[in-house]
Parts: C-alpha cells; sequence; structure tokens
C-alpha cells in the first residue's frame, strides 16, 4: 500500500477569524485591566521596592493573559468546532496535516523575544534593588525561634520592635540565631531568608506610614504560624522621639575598663599572629558578610553598612579594644573576655591595630 | 519474502553465525550500558559530596584545614598518601593486563595479574587504615574537613572493599568455567569498575593531599 | 501484503526478539514477584494507588485544618507532620513511581515492540524497593513524622523528630529504586526497540520515558547523597549542615534542589508523553510537529539540570548567581510553550472523539499553562522576592503537579484502562468525574494565589481571620476534588465487574500496545512486528509488517525460553 | 633518610612504572571502538594523570606551601 498523501484543507474552520478577533479583545481588556489595577488588589504598596516589584508583577500579568486567553480560549474553540458530528462514523480523520514551519517558527520566536524582554526587565529592576547608594539606616533583625529582634546603630542591646523612618533608604540585614527563619514585608514586597551563619541584606525606603506585619516565610518549628512582628513605618520626627527613647543617638564613646589599654602602640604583625592563634576560630577576616560564629571582621572601621559595633558603640578602636577586653555577651551571641582568652593589653593593642591596617586595605 | 525473513529475525545477514552467539552479543551490549549508566550515577554520587567538599571549603571557611578550638589542623600526609595512590593506580594498570591476558586466552599470566590486582586493592585497604589512624583531623564527627574527609574516602574506601570482593568472585568464576574466551562480560564489568574506583581516588586524591 | 517500502528494516534483530523468559506458573511468580514489565506496572498501579488514597487524605485533613483561621482540628505540631508527609509521599510515592515505573512498564515496552524491559530482575528489585520504601515512610507517624516539609531543610529537619530519619531512609530507598528504572529503561528504549523504530518513529510517550531517564538516574543519585549526608548528621552527628559546627544549610538547598528540580520534570514530560498519545487518537489526526515535541522534551530534560537555584533567590546567595538561574528558568518556557501550541494545533481541524481521556488531555492543556505562566511570576527574581514561601508557591506548584501530572495520569488511566483489563469504564461517569476534579481543582487552588500574595505564607497551621474566606472556598472546592477521587475509584471498581469488553482497540490507536490483545498476552508479542513509520498517521494505513494478527504471518514462537545462552 | 622520603621515593619510581604501563595500555586501546573500549580510553587516560599527580607530589610541588605530616 503506497504512502495516501492526504493535501490539508486550508480553510481554518467556521468562525477562526471572530474568535482570534474576541481574544484580542478580551486580551486588550485584560491587559488594560492588569496596567491599571494596583495588583495584588488589597495590599498597600508600602514603598520602594514595592512599586518596582509591583510593576514587573503588572507586566508579567499582562503578558501571562494574553497567553492564557490564546491557549484557554481557541482550545475550547477548537473543542467546540472539530468535535465530531453525532452519528459521525467512528473512523472518521481529521485533517492529515504534520507540519507548519512558519506557523511553528513564529510560535517560537515570539515567546523567545518575550523571554529576552522580560528578562531585560527583570534584570533592570533586580539591579536597582541591589544598590546600596544613598542608604542612610542599616538595621538588622534577627530570628529566632519563635520571634524577631532589631539592632539599631548607636542602640545598645537589642529591640523588639522595628521602626522605619518615612522616604529613609534603609538596609536591612537579616540572620538567625538558630533555624532558618524568613522575613518578610508583604506591604513592602520584599523578602530574605534569615540563614543562620549567614547575613542577608534587603533594600527598602518606606514611604506609606502604617503598622505592618513582619512575617516569618521559611517553616522554622511547631510555632511558625505565630512567628510574626510589627514594623511601625512613621515620619522621621516621631522615628527620631522613638529612636531617642531607645537610647540612640547618644552614642557612649570610649571608656570603661578597655580604656587603658594603649592602642596606638600596637604592632600589625603581631596581632596577624595573635589573630590566627585566638580569634579566627569564630571571626574571618573578610567582610563582615563572610560569618562564622562572629561576623567577619576585614572591614570593622570603615565599614559604611556597619556603623556601629555589636554593644551599640562607634567603630573606633578604643571602642574594639573594649569589646576585645571585656567579651560580649547578648542576645547576638557571645565573646569570651580577654582574660578567658589569655590576651594581655599590649596583645589587644597589637589585634586592633592588625585589625586596622586590615581596614586600611 | 525479506519482509517476513526480517521480522522472523533470522534475515540472510546473520553470516552464519550461530543464534547464541548473536543473542549472547547483544545481551552483553545491553549489560555493558546499563553498567556503564550505574558507573555515571555513581560519578554523581561521588560528585555531589565533592561539591559539598568544595562548598564546605571555599565558602565558610577563610583557611582550610580549618580552625577548630584555636588550632589549625595538620595538613593530612601527602607522602604516604602518594605511595598509596601508587599502590591502587598500580592495581588498576595491573587489572588492565589481566583482562587483556584473558582476552588473549593467557590463562597463568590472567591469574598472576588477578591476583595482583587483589593484593594491591587490599594493600591500598590497609594503607588508607593505617591513614585513618594517623589523621588528626578531629575524627569523622569533629568539624567539617574530618566530615567531608572521611565521608568521601570512607565511601571511595567501602568501593574498593566491593570491587575486591568482586574481583575475588570473578576469579572464583573464572576458575569454575563461567566464562570463555569470547564470552566474558563479567571481567569487563569487573575492569570497568575498578578503573572507575582508581579514577575516583585521583579526584580525591588532588582534593584532600594536593589542594 | 504490502511491497517493501524504503525503509524496511533488514538484518538480525535478535535479542529483541528472543529476549524473554519463560511464562511463570505458580501464583507468587506471576502476581507477586513477577519480571513481567506489565505485571510490575500493575503493581506500580496498585501501590501508587494506595498511597495516592493515603497522602489524599492527608490533604484534605490540611484543608480541613484550615476551615479556621485558628486550625479546625489539629495542633500545629501534628498538622506540620501531616503536611510534610503529604508532600513527601504525593511527590516521592505518587507521581515520580506512577509516571515512570507503572506507566513505563505497563506501556513502554509494549510501544517500541519489545517482550520486556532490559533487565527484568532490576525491574522486579526496583519495584519492590517501592513498597518498602512507603511502609517505611507511613511507619514514622508511629515514632514522630518528619515535620519541616518535604524539603526537610536543615538546620529544622536536624531538629526534628525521629521520624526524619525513617524519612531519609524511605526517601533514599525510593531514590535507589527511580536510578534503577532510569538505567533500566534507557537501556531499554536505546537498545530493544523493535526492527525498523527508528528514534523518529518513536511513539511520544516513549520518547517522554526516554528523556526522563538521565533526570532519574543522574538527579536521584544527587538526592542519595544529601539525604546519606542529612542522615548521619542527624545519627552520628557528623557536621555537614549545622552552622553551629562549621556547616552550611545552604549547601543542603544546593543539593536538594540540584535533585529537586530536575525532579519536577520527571513528574511532568512522562505526562507530556501521555498527553501526546492521548490527544492525535481522540482527534484522529497526526500530532502536529512530531520532533518539535520530542526534541522539546530532551531540551527541557537538559535545561532542567542548571536551574536549581532558583528555588533559592531569598536564600543567600551569590546576589549576580541569581540571574542566570532566573534567566535559564525562563528560557525553559519556549520549549514548554512549543509543546503547548502543537498540542493546540493537534485538536485544530481534528475530528475529537470527546471521550474522558480527551477530555483530561485537554483539561490538562488549560490548566498546565496557567501552572506554567505562574512559574514565570516565580522565576522572575524581584517578583519571587514578594512570592517565595507563600501560598502563591502553593497554588503554583499544585497547578503544574495536580493540574500537570495528575491530570495526565487520569488522562492515561482512561486511555489505557481498556488494555490493563480488557474492560471499558463507564464513559457517562468517567466524564462526571472530569467535571468534579477539573472544577474542584481550580476552585481549591485558584484562590491560593491571592492568598500568597496578599500575605499568606505557607506551612502554616493558622492564619490570620482576613484570610478565613479564600480558605473556605478552597477547603470546600477540595471537597469536591475528592468525591471526584471516590467516584474515580468507584469507576475503575465498576468496569472490572460490569464493564463491556473493550477488544484490542477500542480507540482506534496506532500505537504498538494496541495491536495486541487486552489484556496483552504475557510475551506482548508472538512475532516482534517491523515498523515502518512514526505511529500517527490516521489517514494512512498501519504502519507495521509481521503482526500477530496479520494475514500470512506464519507463527513463530519465542525461542529462549528453552534457550538457555550463558550471558555472563 | 625519614620514612616521609623513603614513601616520597617509593612513589616516584612507582608513578613513572605506572604510568609507563597505563600508556601502554592505552596504546593498545586505542584502536578500539567499543563502548567499554572508549570508556576505558577514558579512565587509563585519567589514572595517567593521576600518575603525575603522584609525581609532583613526590617532588613537593603540589600542595603549595609542601604537605606532609
Amino acid at each position: 500500500m503506497a504512502q495516501r498523501v492526504v493535501k490539508p484543507k486550508t480553510n481554518l474552520g467556521p468562525g477562526f477569524w471572530p474568535v482570534t478577533a474576541l481574544i484580542a479583545v478580551v486580551s486588550a481588556v485584560m491587559v488594560y485591566l492588569v496596567e491599571t489595577s494596583p495588583l495584588p488588589i488589597g495590599l498597600i504598596q508600602a514603598g520602594a521596592p514595592a512599586d518596582s516589584i509591583d510593576a514587573l508583577f503588572r507586566f508579567l500579568g499582562a503578558i501571562a493573559a494574553v497567553i492564557l486567553n490564546i491557549v484557554v480560549i481557541y482550545t475550547i474553540y477548537f473543542g467546540i468546532v472539530f468535535a465530531r458530528p453525532k452519528g459521525a462514523p467512528a473512523n472518521t480523520i481529521g485533517v492529515q496535516i504534520h507540519d507548519a514551519p512558519v506557523l511553528e517558527f513564529w510560535w517560537t520566536a515570539i515567546p523567545t523575544i518575550l523571554v529576552v524582554i522580560l528578562s531585560i526587565y527583570s534584570v533592570k529592576i533586580w539591579a536597582d534593588l541591589q544598590n546600596s547608594k544613598g542608604d542612610v539606616l542599616t538595621v538588622e533583625a534577627i530570628g529566632y525561634q519563635f520571634g524577631f529582634q532589631f539592632r539599631y546603630p548607636k542602640v545598645k542591646g537589642v529591640l523588639n520592635e522595628m521602626h522605619l523612618p518615612l522616604n529613609t533608604p534603609t538596609t536591612i540585614h537579616v540572620t538567625s540565631r538558630d533555624v532558618i527563619h524568613g522575613f518578610w514585608i508583604p506591604e513592602l514586597r520584599m523578602k530574605a531568608d534569615m540563614v543562620p551563619g549567614l547575613i542577608n541584606t534587603i533594600r527598602v525606603t518606606p514611604t506609606v506610614p502604617g503598622t505592618y506585619h513582619i512575617i516569618c516565610s521559611e517553616f522554622c518549628g511547631v510555632a511558625h504560624s505565630v512567628m510574626r512582628t510589627d514594623v511601625v513605618i512613621e515620619s522621621q520626627q516621631d522615628f527620631a522621639k522613638w529612636f531617642s527613647r531607645q537610647g540612640g543617638g547618644t552614642g557612649s564613646g570610649g571608656g570603661g575598663s578597655g580604656a587603658g589599654i594603649a592602642i596606638d602602640q600596637g604592632k600589625a604583625d603581631v596581632g596577624q599572629k595573635l589573630f590566627g592563634q585566638k580569634c579566627s576560630a569564630c571571626h574571618s577576616v573578610g567582610p563582615f558578610d563572610q560569618k562564622q560564629v562572629g561576623p567577619g571582621l576585614g572591614k570593622i572601621f570603615n565599614d559604611p553598612a556597619h556603623l556601629k559595633l555589636v554593644d551599640g558603640d562607634a567603630p573606633t578602636p578604643q571602642n574594639v579594644a573594649k569589646i576585645i577586653h571585656d567579651g560580649f555577651q547578648g542576645d547576638i551571641g557571645v565573646m569570651p573576655s580577654a582574660q578567658v582568652n589569655q590576651l594581655s593589653n599590649p596583645d589587644i593593642a597589637n589585634l586592633v591595630a592588625y585589625l586596622a591596617s586590615l581596614s586600611k586595605k | 519474502m525479506a519482509v517476513s525473513v526480517a521480522v522472523h529475525g533470522h534475515g540472510p545477514d546473520d553470516h552464519g553465525g550461530h543464534d547464541d552467539d548473536i543473542i549472547y552479543q547483544e545481551t552483553r551490549d545491553m549489560r555493558l550500558m546499563g553498567f556503564v549508566l550505574f558507573l555515571v550515577s555513581d560519578v554523581v554520587l561521588f560528585s555531589s559530596y565533592i561539591f559539598a567538599y568544595i562548598y564546605l571549603r571555599n565558602s565558610i571557611q577563610p583557611t582550610w584545614p580549618p580552625i577548630v578550638d584555636g588550632h589549625q589542623l595538620p595538613r593530612l600526609d601527602t607522602a604516604f598518601a602518594a605511595f598509596n595512590s601508587v599502590v591502587l593506580f598500580g592495581s588498576g594498570v595491573t587489572m588492565h593486563f589481566a583482562l587483556e591476558s584473558w582476552k588473549h586466552a593467557n590463562k597463568p599470566r590472567f591469574n598472576t595479574f588477578m591476583w595482583l590486582t587483589i593484593f594491591l586493592g587490599l594493600g591500598f585497604l590497609g594503607g588508607q587504615g593505617y591513614e585513618y589512624a594517623h589523621a588528626q583531623i578531629g575524627g569523622w564527627s569533629g568539624n567539617i574537613f574530618g566530615a567531608s574527609f572521611f565521608t568521601l574516602t570512607g565511601m571511595h574506601g567501602i568501593h574498593v572493599f566491593l570491587g575486591v570482593c568482586f574481583l575475588f568472585a570473578l576469579w572464583i568464576q573464572t576458575q569454575r568455567g563461567v566464562y570463555t574466551e569470547h564470552r566474558f562480560f563479567g571481567l569487563t564489568a569487573g575492569t570497568l569498575y575498578w578503573h572507575f574506583v582508581d579514577v575516583i581516588w585521583v579526584v580525591l586524591f588532588f582534593l584532600f593531599y594536593l589542594w | 501484503m504490502a511491497t517493501v517500502a524504503p525503509g524496511v528494516p533488514t538484518g538480525p534483530y535478535h535479542a529483541v526478539l528472543d529476549h524473554i523468559h519463560p511464562e511463570p506458573t505458580s501464583f507468587i511468580r506471576k502476581y507477586i514477584f513477577s519480571i513481567d514489565a506489565k505485571v510490575i506496572g500493575m503493581q506500580y498501579f496498585i501501590t501508587g494507588a494506595i498511597f495516592f488514597v493515603i497522602a489524599g487524605l492527608l490533604a484534605e485533613i490540611i484543608r480541613t485544618q484550615l476551615l479556621s483561621p485558628h486550625g479546625a482540628i489539629l495542633s500545629a505540631a501534628t498538622y506540620n507532620s501531616v503536611y510534610s508527609m503529604h508532600g513527601s509521599a504525593m511527590v516521592w510515592f505518587v507521581v515520580i513511581p506512577l509516571l515512570t515505573g507503572a506507566f513505563g512498564n505497563f506501556v513502554m515496552p509494549m510501544q517500541i515492540g519489545a517482550r520486556d524491559v532490559a533487565f527484568p530482575w532490576l525491574n522486579l528489585v526496583a519495584f519492590w524497593l517501592f513498597p518498602v520504601a512507603g511502609v517505611i515512610l507511613f511507619s514514622s507517624f508511629l515514632v514522630g513524622a518528619p515535620d519541616a516539609g518535604w524539603t526537610e531543610y536543615p538546620p529544622i529537619s536536624l531538629q526534628g523528630p525521629l521520624g526524619t530519619n525513617l524519612w531519609c531512609i524511605a526517601v533514599f530507598l525510593i531514590g535507589i529504586s527511580s536510578t534503577m528504572t532510569g538505567i533500566n529503561f534507557m537501556v531499554t528504549i536505546y537498545k530493544m526497540r523493535a526492527p525498523g523504530m527508528t528514534f523518529t518513529r518513536m511513539p511520544l510517550f516513549v520518547w517522554g520515558q526516554f528523556a526522563t531517564t538521565p533526570l532519574l538516574f543522574i538527579a536521584t543519585t544527587a538526592l542519595g547523597a544529601a539525604l546519606a549526608a542529612l542522615f548521619i548528621e542527624r545519627v552520628f552527628g557528623v557536621p555537614f549542615y549545622d552552622p553551629k559546627r562549621g556547616g552550611s544549610p545552604v549547601l543542603w538547598q544546593h543539593m536538594f534542589w540540584f535533585y529537586s528540580h530536575p525532579a519536577v520534570y520527571i513528574m511532568i514530560i512522562p505526562g507530556f508523553g501521555i498527553i501526546s498519545e492521548v490527544l492525535p487518537t481522540f482527534a484522529r489526526k497526526p500530532i502536529f510537529g512530531y520532533k518539535m515535541i520530542a526534541f522539546s522534551s530532551v531540551a527541557i530534560s537538559l535545561l532542567s539540570f542548571s536551574v536549581w537555584a532558583h528555588h533559592m533567590f531569598t536564600s543567600g546567595m551569590v546576589p549576580w548567581l541569581q540571574l542566570p538561574f532566573m534567566i535559564i528558568t525562563m528560557v525553559i518556557a519556549i520549549p514548554t510553550g512549543v509543546k503547548i501550541f502543537s498540542w493546540m494545533a493537534t485538536l485544530w481541524g481534528g475530528s475529537i472523539n470527546w471521550k474522558t481521556p480527551a477530555l483530561y488531555a485537554t483539561g490538562f492543556l488549560i490548566t498546565f499553562t496557567y501552572g506554567g505562566l505562574t512559574g514565570f511570576f516565580l522565576a522572575a527574581v524581584p517578583a519571587d522576592y514578594h512570592e517565595h514561601g507563600t501560598y502563591f508557591v502553593v497554588a503554583h506548584f499544585h497547578y503544574v503537579l495536580y493540574g500537570g501530572s495528575i491530570m495526565s495520569m487520569f488522562a492515561g488511566i482512561y486511555y489505557w484502562w481498556p488494555k490493563m483489563t480488557g474492560r471499558m469504564y463507564n464513559e457517562k461517569l468517567g466524564q462526571l468525574q472530569f467535571w468534579l476534579t477539573f472544577i474542584g481543582f481550580n476552585a481549591t487552588f485558584t484562590p491560593m494565589h491571592w492568598l500568597g500574595l496578599l500575605g499568606m505564607p505557607r506551612r502554616v497551621a493558622t492564619y490570620d481571620p482576613q484570610f478565613q474566606f479564600w480558605n473556605q472556598f478552597a477547603s470546600i472546592s477540595s471537597y469536591v476534588m475528592a468525591l471526584g477521587t471516590v467516584l474515580f475509584f468507584y469507576i475503575l471498581f465498576d468496569s472490572l465487574r460490569n464493564g463491556k469488553k473493550a477488544g484490542p482497540n477500542p480507540w482506534g490507536a496506532r500505537t504498538l500496545e494496541w495491536m495486541v490483545s487486552s489484556p496483552p498476552p504475557y510475551y506482548n508479542f508472538k512475532k516482534i512486528p517491523a515498523v515502518l513509520a512514526a505511529p500517527y498517521d490516521f489517514g494512512n494505513p498501519l504502519p507495521y509488517l509481521g503482526l500477530d494478527a496479520a494475514p500470512g504471518a506464519t507463527e513463530a514462537t519465542p525461542t529462549s525460553a528453552s534457550h538457555p545462552v550463558p550471558t555472563y | 633518610m625519614d620514612l616521609a622520603t623513603i614513601e616520597k621515593v617509593v612513589a616516584f619510581i612507582g608513578a613513572l612504572v605506572v604510568f609507563t604501563f597505563a600508556l601502554i595500555g592505552l596504546k593498545g586501546e586505542w584502536h578500539k571502538k567499543g563502548l567499554d573500549d572508549n570508556v576505558t580510553k577514558v579512565l587509563l587516560g585519567l589514572m595517567a594523570f593521576g600518575c603525575v599527580l603522584v609525581v609532583l607530589a613526590s617532588f613537593g610541588v603540589l600542595p603549595r606551601g609542601g604537605g606532609g605530616a
């Protein structure tokens, strides 16, 4: 039996063009609706980057709406028009067509173009989110089972509430004390996992005052469902009031038991050796984010993202010496004192000199 | 009728070979392919742990070997490992020539090489035991260096041990006349496996001792 | 009988002819420890169905719990175990074994014109690991079931109850089973196709299985490594993932997703294959763009190895590394889109016979497209910052896993049911079941997109009261789905009792499995047929020579049953 | 000579021998075409590379900074 070549019908079937027109109209209406509606409906857009993420979201939504319309409406239409009529013999066959290279080219090429556009658009927004220039405030958020704590520059200890001033570009470093938590402010569309031993960074600029939830978005244990707290976004004046109530802004200078150390006589090369013996079990000499038990100390004196030490003091050599001398005991971690570490005052001076030499690099 | 001949499978292109031979050949090809795919899958197993080792080494620790309780762990004994590696690589070569001898129907030479391979394999395992006893890196569960080292080399050691058992079983089978000069898929598989184990060690040797 | 057309195979095809084993006679060797791929396939179906029912009940418990914002029935701890087990069981013990082990074993050897898979004994072992692993998994309820989600991220999984160890063992075993199946199928498809069945004449279901095999034996091994490390960390305290001891929790995520993203494609590419069989058969026309569909499966399979970190955009990677993962993820949409458009074009101009499998295939088309499009929202990194870890993700992956994998399995089961049992099912009830499932499914999961975007995180036992309405809506809709599932099993039992005899080919399909009786004979084919063309030309005569029923064919008995060849 | 030196010398000589025989084996395999032969070629080649590593180790070129307990 020779291969029977069946010539395909060329007409597209009854009502193809009206249906195509319908798809075009419905798509246009949906694109209009998507682009003009605040998406997601009912969730406040409380500042950057919510605006740019929502723009991306609407863009994605418009594309998705068009593609979904094409697939759904054509599929239903084909299903109705090409259904086998009642009473037709069971061996009725359809149009014997295998390929349509032009059609296939276009339905490969158009999605490819869309993917390229979408990638470029996403990368652009992504790049804006990475930009840290002009960040004024740096806050740290620490997750634990089951709650959040916050640390502000020049504020001693940890706070249980988070306040952010309006229109202030803010960097939030998130980490965890025990297991992985999530740090999510839906109104800002921003989220980062709080991973123990790792510091993740997000950047926001709140623009709408109000009280919003901070929600844990990674499963963290039995009370995961109720692990949440509030973030208060308020005017800069109100924030300043709150901030000074927390003891912020007063600074605490040097002093304390570390004051007697002659830090200007430290030798960096001796300090380097000491650091390897005494410190490097817990601290790397990389950037702050290269956290082991404690943070990386490579830029301790000139890290614009970390304008304070663990006790809230400014990162001056005197204050660093004080921490090495006294140790630190707090919610974020524990560092043994110089007595425990068997460090003399000259040792501390050497270490500080070493750290200072790192920061100059 | 050419068509039904093809369908029945006794075509004119049989070159007069016995059915048995052709059936054996095709079964062997399938087994060989399956065995190679198994090795590929085993490579992924090792690769995963190697990835873990590199990941831990690079992204967590500023120094390597890591510092534990204020002391930097010592490096592993490269000189001994080099010696032990040669033992294992040597066994790979002897295994290769054992198979070649079998292909050339030289049974005494096959026996010699086979036993040499097994002894070298056992020697490597002994060396590894010595190495384990002398590695001052805090044991399996002490720190991430020990964890990576003992997990990876231990897994390799298990592979070597199974390989030795495999080779021994193959040798017994050769003595019982299971294989012929033309039908020896088991030996092929054993050789491939043994080479594979050697090559994994090349990577581990580099990662743990030379890097 | 035909003249010899160009491309008619000649030459020795002994292995495909002779690779057989004697038919067992004892009950145990026939139905329990069978090495016949069809029986093993049925065993997979039955075992998978049991696990599906259990995991489905767990899902209904989840939805019942979420009727109330304060948690209707369970404590948070129990709830955590329930959803963890639901996820683990559905992924590893329902979808993957059913799509590869069950459909692959039952259909694939017949479709390539082989009598069995390449390694029947390996197949037997691979199957029996599956129920054993399943029992181990579910027995973890006795000692405290794992409670950190199916992903079991450390460090929380290091604190998990004892059942987490059993979870590791069970998933490890099912991983070994997957690996064996992958190797077995790849060799089978590569080496055992009937004479004349070139790669471009393979049925598309076989293409789907073929594209899945590398995922099975490469990606799954990586999961095995990750699981073994988690196990030894939990049991022996060997530090891999614990940050307090120098390990890295993110390491687990890399190793886990290096498997679990390809696993997503293990769960859908065979489903693509099923759809590609069902649509042309019921539209009575050739599949549109055969090569595009076949090659796009392979492309998706290969690409899927390089996108795993798109599950980790918020976990803390080097930021620039997010970009290649985002872009490759989006690129996967291109071959997927090609498939969807090709299936639509297959419907175009057809003479569509709206039977239940066709309804399911079309429903798949719509729901899977929807799920694929929400995948875009998750792939775009900035949007993912908002959506990660919320109900949006839950909605998305249920759209691809239920709306994709499970809908395609429903299509496949209705399609091949007459072949498996020799009996037809009740068509009216089948269509009713489709509409219950389709409507119930969409009503359950569509609201979850909204819930997630508005701020409902996943894996919560309680939630904000403002979300109550849509949660109740979803829960009640899920009961409709459950009703559909109950009806499904009723239809199957009803068919076994009262079903009409199906005959060898009730759908007028053209792939090789329909050329033998229903249920198929032990050897599938008395004579291995020769294949002249791809099977989808409904306008042409069947492209097979030498079928059992073909006129003028002489009997040829299987020779190797009494033919012990030493094959070491 | 201490133990480490002896080990290094033995390793060096052994590596040369094994390397030579690996190359001889590789030469024998070279013209064969089967799947097993091709895999063997790759594996023998990598094993020869392993011998190169041993030689480097025995001269202390690797690891950088010297190794050995």
